[in-house]
C-alpha cells in the first residue's frame, strides 16, 4: 500500500532533553539520519522508563524503520529493545547500554564507569594522594550516577590518606549543586577537590567556590564535557571533565543503522568509545561535546 | 401533666464551647404527644440543647432520661435509632444527591448482594413527599430544588423512620404558608400517634397555632415554662423569653417623603437556561426619599432575583432602565451599584453579607475601606473609630471592635451588615428579609433602625416573607407573584386579605 | 432529554470522538488495533492511580502522594520477590512467592495510603499537604530500600502482569478493566460509594446523617494507595525492573484525568467513567502527538492548552458550580 | 495576652528557634555569620516566589506554574541580553542593556500569571488546573526558547544581581528584603491587601460588598508571576546561566513555605511574616542536613516529617478552621 518512494523513518529516543549534552546528542543523531534521507522524530523519555516503555510501542505502531536509542537504565529498558526487536526493528543504542547482547543490534557506549576509572587516576595524582574531598552526586536514583560515583571510588578509595567528608545528592542541577556546597563548605571549610558526577554540578560547585573566595584553593572535577565546562577548563577554573563524545556517538550510529537498513549485518554488538580525560594540559585537542567524526 | 407523660428529660445540663458557656444547669421535661416549644432570644442556646438531645454534641455535662433511663448519645444515628430524630436549623443536604440519597442518607436499604436498593427506596421517598404535598420525582437532584422544596425534604427525611421523639428547629423558616400549613397538619397527626415534638421558631404568631406549651431559655439558663397556653398571650411569651416587656406592636412612623431617589423601569431577567422564561418579568418601581416600600411575596415569587438585577448581579442578562435621583444609570457590576450609593443586605448574612473569620471592624468598613485611608494606607484608628461609631449608634453587642464576626449573635451580626452599608453613605438601601432567624427583641430594635433611617432622608425596600412585619414596618406595599408585580397598596389600604390575594394570583 | 443535555453529558465522549476522527484523518496508523491496545495499555497505569484519585477528589482531598507510592510498593514487591526478606543477625530468612510478593507491595501502598488518611483525619493535616510530606517520605523510603538501584530480573510469572495477554487482550488492560469495573460498582451502587460523594458534596451534613466521615476517608486514602500499588506493579512487571524514580509527577497527570473527565475539585460530582475518558483524551494525545511527528517541546505545549480547554468546555455546560 | 495565645502567634519563630538550637548543638559551624548568610541568600529564591504564593493562597487559590514561569523568565531575561531579538527576515535587531533584559524577563512572567488570572477569573477554570497547566506550557515555551541548551556567559553586570554584595549584605537577600517589606506593607495597610483576604475569607460576601473580586484575582496571579520572573532572574544570575530545567518542582517547595508559615489552604488566613518563617525552617532545615551530611535518602524522609509536624502544630493551635 505505500509507494516506495516514501523516506523511511527512523526514531532518537532520548533519556532526557533536560540536559543540554543530551539534547547533542539527540540532535546530531537526527541530523545525521536526516542528513543520510530518512525521515526522523526524536522522542523524549524524560529520564522516566514507563514513558519509554510507551515511545517504543508508539513508534513501533507508528511503522518506524530503526530505532536511535538513548537508553533510561540499563534494566529497565531491555524489555523495550525486545520489543522493538520482536516487531522487527533494529535498535542501535548510543551512550548508555543495556543489559542485553541479542536486543540491540550494536551498542555505541560511552563507558561511564572506565572514564571515571581514569578521571579518578588523574585526581589521584593531582591530589598528590592525599587530601579531604568531597562528592556530589547526580539524582540518586539514576544508574548513571552510581556508574560513575563507583568507578570513581574504584580507584580513589584505595589511598587511605584520600578522605571523603561528604557526599551529597544535587540532582545533576547546577543550582542545587551551589546550594549544597555552600552549605558543605561550613562544616568542611578545608576541602581541596570536588568531584561531581556531571558538568552541571561542576559549574555550580565552582560558583559556590568562588563566592566562598576558595575557588583557586579547591579543585573542582566534573563528567560530560560540555561548552561551560570546556571553556571554564581552558580559563583553569575547572580541573578536568570526562569527554563523552556525543556527536560521535550519535553519528557513528545513525550511520550504523543507515547500513544495517541497507543490508549490511556484519557489526560489532558493543562498541565502547573511550572516554577521554579532559584536562588543562590537553583541552587544545578537544571541542566541546567531542569532535564530529 | 402526670410523670408518665415525660418521655425525654434533660437534667441539669451543661455545655461550654471554647469561651462561651451556651448552656448553663438546664433541665426541661418534654411530654409525650404534645408540641413542645422551646422559645428564646438569638444565642440563647435552643439549637445547643437540640443537638445534646440529638446526639450532635456527645459531650456534655448531665444527664438525659429517656423512658426514665439514662441514655449517652455518642453520634446522631444512636439518637435516631432511640426514636429521637432532628431538622436542624441550617439546611443539611448534600447538594449533588437525589431527594432519596438524601433522606436515606447513613441508613441506605440494601439488597441480598450489599447493593443499594433504589427502586424500594425511591417508592418510599415518592410516598413521603406526597405525605408533605410535594409533587418532585424522587430522583430530582437536591440542587436542583427551591430553598423550600429543600426544607422541605429536610422534614422528610426526619419523618422517614417512625421517631417518638421529633425535634424541628425553624423548620419554617424558609417555606411557603402553604407548606407551613402542610407542616402543621401532618404535626397533628403525629401528635395523634403519641409523637412528641420539640419545636423552635422566632415566628410567634404561627407558636400560637401550633404550641402545646413554652419552655424559655435564656442565655444558656431555663427560665421557666408556660404550661396554660390558653391563658398565656404574646406578651407574655416575650417576657418569658427577654425577660422584660418589649412593646411588640410597631408600626412605622410617618415621616415626610421627599423626590423620588430610586426608579427602576421594566426589569426583566431571563432564566439563563430557557429562552422566554423570566425570573423577573416587566418589573417597574420607584422609591422615595424617607420611603421605606416593601415587597412581599411567597417563596420563589422573584424577589431575591429582582434586588440582586437592579444591584448589578446579573448585568449580562438583565434588561431594564434605572434611574437615581432622576438620572439615568448604567449598573454593570456590583461595583457600579455601590458607587451609584445603593446598598444590598443580603438574605443569608453568613454566606453572603459577612467575612466571619474578619473582627467587626474590618467587616464595617469592608464596602468603604476608602473612608479609613490616611496617605494611601490604611489606618487602624480610623478604622476602629468608623466602627465604634456604628457599634454605638446600631447598639451592636460585642466585647470589641476586633472580636471576630463569627461570635456575635444573629441578630448583631445582622447589624454589622447594616453597619457596612451604612458607612457608604448609601442613598437607597435593600433589605433581603432584615429579620429572618432574628428574635423578636432584635427585630424591634432593626424596625426601629429602618424607621430612622428613612427619616433621615434614605430610601428603602425591605423583602419580607412575614405580613404582619412588611405591614407594620413599610410606607406601601408591592406584592409580587410568579416573578411579576402581582398588586400594590398603601399603608392605609394594605389589610392581610388583599395582600394575600394578590400574593397567591 | 434534550439534545443540549445530550451534548453535556456526553461532553468527554464527544471531545475523545473528535480527536481520534482528526487523528485518524491526519496519520493512517492511528486506526489500527496495535495503536488502539498501545494506548490501553499505555493509559492503564494512569487509570488505576487515577481511579483511586477520583475517589479522594469525590471527598474533596487530593492525593499528590500516588506517584511516590507507585514507585515504592513496585520497589517493595520486587525486593520482596527477588531477595525475600533477610536477617542473617537473626538467622531469619523468608522468601516470597509471586503472589506473595505483590501482596507485600499492595500492602505497603495500602498502609502508605491509611497514614496518609490517619494525618488527614486524626491531625486534620489539609490533604494536599500530607500527601505532599508523603510524597517526600515515599520517594526518600524507595531510594533506602533500593539503595538508589533499580531491582531487576524478575522473572517470567512476574512478567505476566505487565506483558503477557489473556483472552486476546494485554493483561494490564484486564486488570484496569476489573478496577474500573469494580470502582464503578462501588461508587454507583454501594453505601460506600454514595458516602463518598455526601462527604465530598457536605461534609458537615454528613456527619450530621451519622456518618463515620473519618473512617470512610481513612479507607478512600487507603484505596488511593493500593490503587497506586496496582500501578506499580503493573509498572514493574512491564519494565522487569523497579525503577527508584518512577511514578515521577505520576500525581499531576492522575488530575488531569480526573478533571478532563468532569470530577469536580471541590468534591461531590463526577465519576469514574468520566476519570476513565479523561485518562483515555490524555493517553490518545499522547500517542497521536508522537504519531503526528510533533515535536517534544511543543507536546507540552499542546497538551497544556487541551487541559485547559477540556476544563473550560466543563466549566461552560456546569456555570452555576464552582 | 497570656502565655498560650503568646506561643500560638509565634509557633514558627518557636519552631526555627529550637531547630536552630538543635542544629548548634550537633555542629559547631551552623551558627557562623558565613553559614547564616549562605541559608539566606539560598532561601530567597524561594521567599521571593513563596511571597506571590502567599498572596494566591490567601485568596484562596494555588499556583502550580511557579517554578515554570521562574525557567522561562530567568531564560527570556538571559536571551535577551545575550542575543537580542534577531529577526533577519525582517532586518530587526534589537539589543537589550542588562535593565531591558530584566524588565524583559519580568514582563513576561506577570504576562504568563496574568493568563492564569484570566483563565481563572474569566473562564472560571479552577486555580490548581489553570496553573497545572500553565506548568506544561511555560516549560514547553522554555524548552522552545532556549532549545534544551543553557543561555550562559552574561557578564558581570548581570552576575552581580545574583552574586554580588552591598552595604554588607548579598544583593539576593537585599532584593529579598525588598520585596518582603513591600508585601508585609501590602497586605497589612493596604485597600488591595484588605481585600486579598476578603475574598479568600468569604468570597461571596466580598462580592456583595462591591469589590472588584476577578480583577485582584488577576493582579494576585500577575504579581505571583512577577515575583516568580523575580526569583528567575536571581537564580539565572546567581548560576550566570539559565538553565531550561530550573525551577523544576520550586512550586511544592513554596507551598510548603506557606503552610509551614501557618497560612490557611482555604484562604483568609495567613501572613507574609509566617511565609518567611516557613521558607527559613525549610532552608535552615536543608543546609543542616547537609552540614550534618545525613543521607540524600534519609533528608527526604525527614524533611516530610518536618512538614507534617509543623503542620499539626498549626492545626492543633487553629483547631477550628479547615
Ligand atoms: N460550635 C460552637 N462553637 C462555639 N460557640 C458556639 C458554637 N455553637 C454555638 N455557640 C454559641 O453558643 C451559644 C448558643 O448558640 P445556639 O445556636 O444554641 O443559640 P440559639 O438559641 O439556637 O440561637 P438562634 O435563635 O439564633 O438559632 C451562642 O452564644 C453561640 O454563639
Ligand atoms: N440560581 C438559580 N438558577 C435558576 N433558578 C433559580 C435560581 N435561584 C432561584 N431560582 C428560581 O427563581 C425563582 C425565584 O427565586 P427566590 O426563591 O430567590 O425568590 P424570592 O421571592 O426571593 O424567595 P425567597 O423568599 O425564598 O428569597 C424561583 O422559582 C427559584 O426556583
Ligand atoms: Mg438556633
Ligand atoms: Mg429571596
Amino acid at each position: 500500500r505505500k509507494d516506495g518512494n516514501a523516506p523511511k523513518k527512523i526514531a532518537v529516543v532520548i533519556s532526557t532533553l533536560n540536559n543540554p549534552w543530551f539534547v547533542v546528542l539527540g540532535e546530531s543523531a537526527a541530523q545525521k539520519a536526516r542528513d543520510l534521507g530518512y525521515e526522523t522524530t526524536i522522542f523524549d523519555s524524560q529520564n522516566n522508563t514507563a514513558k519509554e516503555a510507551e515511545h517504543f510501542e508508539n513508534l513501533i505502531a507508528a511503522g518506524y524503520s530503526a530505532v536511535l536509542f538513548n537508553p533510561t537504565d540499563a534494566e529497565g529498558s531491555v524489555s523495550n529493545v525486545n520489543r522493538a526487536k520482536q516487531a522487527g526493528i533494529p535498535t542501535f543504542c548510543m551512550d548508555r547500554e543495556v543489559n542485553s547482547l541479542e536486543g540491540p543490534v550494536t551498542q555505541i557506549i560511552s563507558d561511564s564507569f572506565s572514564g571515571c576509572v581514569d578521571l579518578g587516576q588523574y585526581f589521584v595524582r593531582q591530589m598528590n594522594k592525599k587530601g579531604k574531598y568531597v562528592e556530589l552526586l547526580g539524582l540518586v536514583g539514576d544508574n548513571n550516577t552510581w556508574n560513575r560515583s563507583k568507578g570513581f571510588h574504584s580507584v580513589v578509595d584505595h589511598f587511605p590518606d584520600l578522605k571523603m567528608v561528604a557526599q551529597q545528592s544535587a540532582d545533576f542541577d547546577r543550582n542545587k549543586a551551589m546550594e549544597v556546597l555552600e552549605s558543605v563548605l561550613q562544616s568542611n571549610p578545608d576541602i581541596d577537590a570536588v568531584f561531581c558526577g556531571n558538568d552541571a554540578m561542576a559549574m555550580g560547585a565552582y560558583q559556590a567556590l568562588v563566592s566562598a573566595g576558595k575557588a583557586d584553593s579547591v579543585m573542582v572535577f566534573g563528567f560530560d564535557g560540555t561548552e561551560d565546562v570546556m571553556n571554564a577548563i581552558k580559563n583553569k577554573k575547572i580541573m578536568a571533565t570526562a569527554m563523552q563524545s556525543p556527536k560521535f556517538m550519535a553519528q557513528t550510529a545513525a550511520e550504523l543503522a543507515d547500513k544495517y537498513l541497507k543490508g549490511e549485518r556484519n557489526m560489532d554488538r558493543k562498541m565502547p568509545i573511550t572516554v577521554e580525560v579532559v584536562t588543562q594540559d590537553n583541552i587544545s585537542e578537544f571541542d566541546a561535546y567531542g569532535s564530529e567524526n | 401533666m402526670e410523670k408518665e407523660n415525660i418521655i425525654l428529660r434533660a437534667e441539669n445540663i451543661t455545655k461550654r464551647f471554647a469561651g462561651v458557656t451556651a448552656l448553663d444547669d438546664v433541665s426541661i421535661d418534654v411530654y409525650a404527644g404534645k408540641v413542645n416549644v422551646i422559645v428564646g432570644e438569638n444565642g440563647a442556646g435552643k439549637s445547643t440543647l437540640m443537638k445534646i438531645l440529638s446526639g450532635v454534641y456527645p459531650d456534655y455535662e448531665g444527664e438525659l432520661l429517656l423512658h426514665g433511663e439514662e441514655v449517652k448519645f455518642s453520634n446522631p444515628k444512636e439518637a435516631m435509632k432511640s426514636g429521637i430524630a432532628i431538622i436542624h436549623q441550617e439546611l443539611n443536604l448534600i447538594p449533588y444527591l437525589s431527594i432519596t440519597a438524601n433522606i436515606y442518607l447513613g441508613r441506605e436499604i440494601v439488597d441480598s448482594f450489599g447493593m443499594l436498593d433504589f427502586k424500594k427506596m425511591n417508592q418510599v421517598t415518592k410516598e413521603l413527599l406526597a405525605r408533605l404535598d410535594c409533587d418532585v420525582p424522587p430522583t430530582t437532584l437536591v440542587s436542583e430544588l427551591r430553598v423550600g422544596q429543600q426544607q422541605q425534604v429536610e422534614i422528610a427525611k426526619a419523618l422517614l423512620e417512625d421517631a417518638k421523639v421529633l425535634i424541628m428547629d425553624e423548620p419554617t423558616s424558609a417555606i411557603t404558608d402553604a407548606e407551613v400549613e402542610v407542616l402543621f397538619r401532618i404535626i397533628e397527626s403525629l401528635k395523634k400517634q403519641k409523637v412528641s415534638i420539640l419545636y423552635i421558631s422566632h415566628k410567634l404568631d404561627e407558636l400560637f397555632e401550633i404550641a402545646d406549651r413554652f419552655i424559655g431559655l435564656r442565655d444558656g439558663k431555663m427560665v421557666g415554662t408556660i404550661e396554660n397556653i390558653v391563658e398565656a398571650n404574646k406578651d407574655d411569651l416575650i417576657r418569658l423569653m427577654v425577660g422584660r416587656d418589649i412593646d411588640n406592636h410597631y408600626v412605622k412612623e410617618k415621616s415626610p417623603l421627599g423626590e423620588e431617589v430610586f426608579r427602576a423601569e421594566g426589569i426583566y431577567l431571563p432564566k439563563p437556561t430557557g429562552k422566554s422564561e423570566f425570573l423577573v418579568n416587566d418589573v417597574s418601581f420607584s422609591v422615595r426619599k424617607g420611603e421605606v416600600l416593601g415587597i412581599f411575596g411567597l417563596m420563589g415569587a422573584g424577589r431575591t432575583e429582582l434586588l440582586e438585577t437592579v444591584f448589578g448581579l446579573h448585568s449580562k442578562l438583565m434588561v431594564g432602565n434605572i434611574y437615581i435621583d432622576g438620572q439615568k444609570v448604567i449598573i454593570k457590576s456590583v461595583m457600579d451599584a455601590v458607587a451609584k450609593g445603593m446598598g444590598l443586605v443580603p438574605e443569608n448574612r453568613k454566606e453572603d453579607g459577612l467575612v466571619l473569620e474578619m473582627p467587626v471592624f474590618k467587616n464595617i468598613s469592608m464596602a468603604s475601606v476608602e473612608q479609613t485611608l490616611k496617605n494611601g494606607f490604611l489606618n487602624l484608628g480610623l478604622e476602629i473609630g468608623l466602627a465604634k461609631k456604628y457599634i454605638t449608634d446600631l447598639n451592636i453587642k460585642t466585647p470589641s471592635p476586633r472580636q471576630k464576626v463569627k461570635n456575635l449573635s444573629g441578630g448583631n451580626q445582622q447589624k454589622v451588615v447594616l453597619s457596612k452599608w451604612l458607612a457608604t453613605t448609601p442613598k437607597i438601601l435593600f433589605l433581603d428579609e432584615p429579620t429572618r432567624g432574628i428574635d423578636v427583641n432584635a427585630k424591634n430594635e432593626i424596625y426601629h433602625l429602618i424607621s430612622n433611617l428613612a427619616k433621615e432622608g434614605l430610601g428603602v425596600l425591605v423583602v419580607s416573607s412575614e405580613l404582619p412585619e412588611i405591614m407594620a414596618i413599610c410606607d406601601r406595599i408591592i406584592v409580587m407573584g410568579e416573578s411579576r408585580i402581582t398588586g400594590e397598596f398603601s399603608q392605609k389600604e394594605a389589610t392581610e386579605d388583599k395582600i394575600m390575594n394578590a400574593a397567591i394570583l | 432529554m434534550n439534545i443540549k443535555t445530550t451534548v453535556i453529558k456526553f461532553q468527554s465522549i464527544i471531545a475523545l470522538f473528535i480527536l481520534c476522527v482528526v487523528l485518524a484523518l491526519l496519520s493512517d496508523k492511528f486506526l489500527t488495533p496495535e495503536n488502539g491496545w498501545n494506548i490501553m495499555r499505555q493509559i492503564s497505569i494512569n487509570v488505576c492511580i487515577s481511579v483511586g484519585m477520583t475517589l479522594v477528589i469525590l471527598t474533596r482531598g487530593i492525593d499528590l502522594s500516588v506517584g511516590s507510592i507507585l514507585a515504592f510498593s513496585g520497589a517493595v514487591a520486587a525486593g520482596l520477590l527477588k531477595y525475600g526478606i533477610d536477617i542473617p543477625s537473626l538467622n531469619l530468612y523468608i522468601g516470597f512467592t509471586v503472589f506473595g510478593a505483590i501482596l507485600g507491595g499492595i500492602l505497603v501502598g495500602g498502609g502508605l495510603g491509611l497514614f496518609n488518611g490517619w494525618m488527614i483525619t486524626r491531625f486534620k493535616v489539609p490533604p494536599f499537604v500530607a500527601t505532599l510530606a508523603m510524597l517526600t517520605i515515599a520517594r526518600g523510603a524507595t531510594m533506602l530500600w533500593t539503595g538508589g538501584f533499580p531491582i531487576t530480573g524478575l522473572g517470567e510469572h512476574f512478567a505476566f502482569i505487565g506483558t503477557g495477554w489473556f483472552l486476546g487482550m494485554p493483561m494490564p488492560v484486564w486488570i484496569t478493566i476489573i478496577v474500573v469495573a469494580i470502582a464503578v460498582i462501588v461508587t454507583r451502587s454501594t453505601k460506600f460509594g454514595r458516602y463518598v460523594y455526601a462527604i465530598g458534596g457536605n461534609e458537615s451534613a454528613a456527619r450530621l446523617s451519622g456518618l463515620n466521615i473519618n473512617k470512610i476517608k481513612i479507607w478512600v486514602y487507603a484505596l488511593a494507595g493500593i490503587l497506586a500499588a496496582v500501578g506499580g506493579i503493573i509498572l514493574t512487571s512491564r519494565l522487569d525492573s523497579a525503577q527508584p524514580n518512577a511514578g515521577f509527577s505520576y500525581e499531576l497527570d492522575s488530575i488531569a484525568a480526573v478533571v478532563i473527565g468532569g470530577t469536580s475539585l471541590s468534591g461531590g460530582r463526577g465519576s469514574i467513567m468520566g476519570t476513565v475518558q479523561g485518562a483515555l483524551i490524555i493517553g490518545v494525545l499522547n500517542s497521536g502527538l508522537v504519531l503526528l511527528n510533533v515535536s517534544p517541546f511543543w507536546q507540552q505545549i499542546i497538551k497544556g492548552f487541551v487541559i485547559l480547554i477540556a476544563v473550560i468546555l466543563d466549566r461552560v455546560n456546569h456555570p452555576n458550580e464552582d
